[in-house]
């Protein structure tokens, strides 16, 4: 094998490195069974390939939950085959904003806030108000 | 202006005018003085002066084996790091881009990861080189300061630059600049003390090379 | 203009839940290198901010920098920072103009005393007492002087503004400065690059508002989680530079099959940035991937670095003459040192013969 | 004349009653004059290695550190680098390397003399070519401008100086020559007014080993040559050459070259004796100031010429000998190959010595060695190198080529009470010619 055949043969695997991640996430994993602290992995920083990206994907599968989220653009949430690890990407208009593994029960940016809560009961009731002042007018 | 700027810059023109200067000087001085012309008549055969000279500065390159049970680690160790002391120099490709800038001409390097095994293994023997120094008794008798700035001048350029190599001790900028700093003061010390024999050898080999060769003798 | 609401109080107004901060924030962390766990906390701090006055002040500039921000990749997200701020004054995008524009920056600095952030690109001319640059009829030394005395941090945009620049480069005809030889003594951050990589100042920006400090900064004022590490340590061909693999020239073999640009005065291992991982247009390219070297951008001084294509390990004076003058000096010494010794020899010589008579 | 010793307790010979000063400076003339290229190039180059302690006999019988050959230099070298050296102005200027102080040679006077025999083995051993044993030569003058030189060479040197030779005086020259001649019963020449070789002799022969005049006589006779010994230039030994002292080394060398001449000699027959062989073979056109219009030859040389020219015939002797090559004759002087013919010649199985050649070991007696008494403790140890080989080597016979050797390899014999006679090879060749 030519000197630039290997090199470029270097670049291409690095298989390892997606087993690595596994591994902590395996990590995490356990010690989130054991004592319910939650962790997360940003894949932001680490220099992957779209290859290991893929590997990563397909060893970890999809599980039971799939959601879309519509807030400053998209974001997608899954849990994976096994369960409490999930896939979080954000999405800033088409590409990836960042892309994380979560180990939680459920990832915070599928939970509705509370704080949210007060503002949306002013909105439900203003909404019902609405409907009722229409019925009003129409009878 | 910052301190790799300032290496690459005034500090390694003011270096290397200094080398060249010094060097000269060093040379010149010593073959201008007058010779004592031989003028007896030569051994039957014998090369011509020219050819005795060149032959014995390869010929010097081996030791005669009955020096070598008392002198094989002077001879192999000091061979380690010439030859160390080469490759880092001559075949790392960063140092051959410095060489063309001056000489306006290259060649090919080899890899990183063998420079880099080259440079360890080079450091390696210039601590044994020292440490033998410092406990023979005859080293310890004939060593002088120059014997210990050179050994210093020569082992700073290695170790700075493995260090910029492999990134450890500081920022990358500023290691280059102390390895840049480093050969800074190498080659300022270079014509002063005896890191002149990379020149010398030829001089002082050729000279005894004449005489030898000229009455027949063998080196 | 005084900013009372709190940002999570003004985007719920506007019917944006509390996930935007989340988003936002995961976004920041990720970009920042962060801890994950730290979003959740940039988060709250953002949502319970207060919007932030921001001065803009361009001075000795090309406006690439504005460009660079305007242009951040995903306006969805990123234009998120916008509306966390208040851009009180910024002669190019601003609206209004002449008299109306200088009035709204003195109402902002009156208005938020001791807690806006100024931004600057550009230089600042010191020469002359300044008179090279001026807006307004007020010359960019006093408008920075001027504008500073409240503010509660600047933020240095850019090389101009960071290190001089391209207007400090040699021989810098209007004495040109960096805004920290005259930030006296306020919180600074340095943004360098020729221009910055948006991220770096959206991500800064957001720092800085929501955990109310300045992130870790390098030896140069430099936010870490941005030029921490050099082009070179991230960069995708460094397997090639271990390797000794070059390429010698732009259209040769060795350009094509993507070999370091070392050879071709690339500048990646001593220039600290970000281009390597996030890079540019959206995470599309960087100058290395489409096949030319670092320039040293976010460098001091990298206009005067000896030429772009001139490599790193090569000397930046012109040695020829230095190296000329110091042979014949040598050789003259040389020959000098000889006849000395010459006639010193005869010297002693003949004072030996005297003893023999 | 005064036996002293140094603040170290090194002993040391003073001659005259000049003052310390008077010496130093006299010492640094002697050093000054004597850096032409060659040896100004030598002193550049040593980078303090110490492969050339690995090849002196003296450090290796001893161990100790200060006979390692550059060491010896140690005044010279410093002398050079103020008045000399290309940054000598510099050095004189700043006051960097200082003068040499009388203590320091003092202190060098028995490196220099006691345990140097000039036998150049360390050359060959310094891997940047210093020609260290030329140097320590050069040394040597200014010691003896200094007056500070091992009183048995001083004494030489005066006897020299009075006599024409250090063994006996000029006038009794022809008589010694015509007394062996009548012992051995072989005719003579001595003081031919014309003659095509002059033959030249060594003290040992006109002291110890009178044989060898009658012997050298013999071959020339055998051959039918005009030969002829001659009382106004008899001796080569040159103890000038030795001692350091310059004027009586170029007086011998005009005294031997003039006789010559006067003869109308085409070759002068240089004795058995090594350091002969460098000061007239090589040295001589120094100091005789031009080319020297006549052949200068060993005797070992004109023996393998005769032999192999075919006029003279030996007897095979038929047994096996080990060969002790004098070092100026073999390593400084390459003859190595006309020995060892004759030898083939005389039918001896040569068994070489363990380092042989240019690398054999120094009898340890050269350059006045065996004559400076002060140093036989030295001497006898460095002695036990050569015999070690000589009797790993297991031959019959120990031949040499030069009469200092032998006399020192003699003398070594005795000390240790070795049964092992050394030969001369011009006796083995005129004790077996072929009528």
């Amino acid at each position: 094998m030519s000197l630039a055949c290997e090199a470029k043969q270097m670049l291409e695997d690095d298989g390892a490195f997606v087993d690595a991640l596994l591994w902590e996430t395996h990590a995490r994993l356990a010690h989130f069974a054991e004592t319910g602290e939650i962790a997360s992995i940003d894949l932001g920083g680490l220099p992957m390939s779209g290859r290991d990206r893929e590997a990563l994907d397909s060893i970890l599968g999809r599980g039971e939950v799939s959601a879309a989220v519509e807030v400053a653009g998209r974001s997608e949430v899954w849990e994976t085959g096994f369960s409490s690890v999930w896939r979080v990407r954000h999405f800033g208009d088409g590409t990836i904003a960042a892309d994380l593994i979560e180990i939680t029960s459920c990832p915070s940016i599928l939970a509705a806030d509370r704080r949210d809560a007060d503002n949306a009961a002013r909105r439900l009731a203003e909404a019902l108000e609405a409907k009722l002042g229409n019925a009003e007018t129409l009878a | 202006m910052d301190l790799l700027a300032f290496a690459r810059g005034p500090a390694l023109t003011f270096a290397t005018a200094i080398f060249v200067a010094g060097t000269l000087w060093r040379l010149v001085g010593v073959l201008a003085l007058p010779p004592w012309r031989d003028l007896s008549p030569a051994r039957e055969g014998a090369p011509p002066n020219w050819l005795g000279a060149i032959e014995t500065v390869f010929r010097k390159m081996i030791p005669h084996k009955t020096f070598l049970k008392a002198g094989m680690f002077t001879t192999v160790n000091g061979y380690v790091f010439h030859i160390g002391l080469a490759l880092c120099v001559f075949a790392f490709a960063p140092h051959i881009l410095f060489l063309k800038s001056l000489f306006g001409f290259s060649w090919p390097g080899l890899p990183n990861g063998f420079i880099f095994g080259v440079g360890a293994l080079t450091a390696a023997s210039l601590v044994a080189a020292l440490a033998y120094r410092l406990t023979s008794p005859v080293l310890k008798l004939i060593s002088r300061a120059d014997d210990y700035v050179s050994w210093l001048l020569t082992f700073l350029p290695v170790v700075t630059g493995l260090a910029a190599a492999s990134h450890i001790g500081a920022r990358y900028e500023m290691l280059l600049a102390l390895h840049v700093l480093s050969i800074c003061a190498f080659l300022i010390w270079f014509p002063f003390g005896k890191l002149m024999h990379a020149f010398l050898f030829v001089f002082s080999r050729g000279a005894t090379g004449a005489r030898f060769r000229h009455r027949g003798a063998q080196l | 203009m005084r900013h009372d609401e709190t940002l999570a109080a003004e985007m719920q107004r506007r019917g944006v839940s509390r996930r935007a901060f989340l988003k936002y924030a995961s976004y920041v962390a990720s970009l920042m290198a962060l801890p994950p766990s730290a979003a959740e906390a940039l988060a709250e701090g953002l949502a319970a901010a207060r919007r932030q006055s921001v001065i803009w002040l361009s001075f000795q500039e090309c406006t690439g920098c504005t460009e660079s921000i305007t242009r951040s990749h995903s306006p969805t997200l990123e234009n998120l920072m916008f509306d966390f701020i208040s851009l009180d004054y910024h002669h190019t995008l601003m609206a209004v103009s002449g008299q109306a524009a200088e009035q709204a920056r003195l109402e902002a600095m009156a208005a938020n005393k001791g807690k806006y952030i100024v931004v600057v690109d550009g230089s600042v001319p010191t020469k002359d007492g300044g008179v090279y640059s001026t807006i307004a009829g007020i010359s960019n030394l006093k408008m920075l002087e001027e504008t500073l005395r409240d503010a509660f941090a600047v933020v240095a945009v850019g090389s101009c503004a960071c290190f001089g620049g391209i207007p400090a480069a040699k021989p810098n005809p209007t004495g040109a400065v960096a805004i920290s030889e005259l930030a006296g003594g306020k919180p600074l951050i340095n943004i360098s690059g020729c221009p910055p990589i948006p991220e770096a100042m959206t991500g800064v920006l957001s720092y800085v508002l929501s955990f109310g400090k300045l992130p870790e900064l390098d030896h140069l004022g430099r936010p870490k989680a941005f030029f921490g590490e050099t082009i070179h340590d991230r960069c995708y061909r460094r397997p090639y530079y271990e390797r000794g693999l070059f390429a010698d020239g732009f259209d040769d073999h060795g350009a094509r099959q993507g070999y370091c640009l070392y050879k071709l005065g690339c500048k990646g291992p001593v220039t600290y940035n970000a281009c390597a991982t996030l890079k540019w247009n959206g995470g599309v390219s960087f100058p290395i991937q489409s096949g030319h070297g670092c320039l040293g951008c976010s460098e001091p001084d990298f206009w005067d670095q000896g030429g772009f294509y001139r490599p790193l390990p090569t000397p930046l004076g012109a040695m020829g003459p230095a190296l000329a003058g110091a042979a014949v000096a040598g050789a003259a010494l040389g020959v000098g040192a000889a006849l000395a010794a010459r006639s010193h020899q005869k010297t002693y010589l003949a004072a030996s013969e005297k003893e023999k008579d | 004349m005064t036996a002293k010793t140094t603040v170290s307790g090194v002993a040391f010979d003073a001659q005259g009653d000049r003052n310390d000063t008077d010496r130093r400076d006299a010492a640094m003339q002697g050093f000054v004059r004597d850096f032409a290229r060659t040896a100004a190039i030598h002193m550049e180059s040593c980078v303090r290695c110490g492969m050339c302690a690995t090849a002196c006999q003296y450090y290796v019988t001893t161990g100790d550190p200060k006979y390692t050959p550059i060491n010896k230099l140690r005044p010279f070298e410093q002398a050079y680098h103020r008045h000399v050296g290309p940054f000598a102005p510099l050095y004189r200027l700043l006051g960097i390397k200082s003068n040499v102080s009388i203590d320091m040679l003092q202190e060098w006077e028995a490196l220099l003399y006691d345990a140097c025999s000039l036998c150049g083995r360390c050359t060959l051993a310094c891997p940047m070519g210093i020609d260290i044993s030329e140097l320590i030569k050069e040394a040597r003058h200014g010691m003896y401008k200094a007056g500070l030189v091992p009183d048995r060479l001083e004494l030489m040197d005066r006897t020299t100086k009075a006599w024409g030779s250090p063994a006996t005086p000029a006038d009794d020259f022809s008589d010694i020559i015509r007394e062996a001649g009548e012992e051995n019963g072989v005719p003579v020449n001595v003081d031919l007014p014309k003659a095509d070789y002059v033959v030249t002799t060594a003290p040992a022969e006109l002291t110890e080993h009178t044989k060898a005049l009658t012997d050298v006589a013999k071959i020339l006779n055998k051959i039918g040559a005009s030969w002829t010994y001659s009382s106004a230039g008899f001796e080569a030994s040159n103890i000038g050459y030795i001692n350091g002292d310059v004027e009586l080394q170029e007086k011998m060398t005009r005294k031997m070259i003039d006789n010559a001449i006067a003869v109308g000699a085409h070759t002068l027959i240089l004795p058995e004796c090594g350091h002969a062989y460098g000061a007239a073979r090589w040295e001589a056109s120094r100091w005789y100031g031009r080319e020297i219009p006549l052949r200068i030859i060993h005797m070992t040389e004109f023996l393998g010429e005769v032999v192999q020219s075919g006029k003279i015939k030996l007897k095979k002797i038929g047994e096996s000998t080990s060969f002790h090559d004098p070092c100026q004759l073999v390593r400084r002087g390459g003859v190595n190959d006309a020995p060892r013919a004759v030898l083939k010649a005389l039918g001896l199985e040569l068994k070489e010595l363990e380092d042989h050649g240019a690398l054999g070991w120094c009898c340890g007696g050269g350059g006045g060695v065996v004559s400076n008494t002060r140093a036989d403790p030295l001497r006898f140890k460095a002695f036990e190198l050569k015999r070690k080989q000589v009797e790993d080597a297991n031959a019959q016979h120990f031949v040499t080529a030069c009469g200092q050797c032998r006399i020192t390899l003699t003398l070594g014999a005795k000390h240790f009470k070795w049964d092992q006679k050394v030969e001369s090879l011009l006796e083995l060749v005129a004790d077996n010619l072929q009528d």
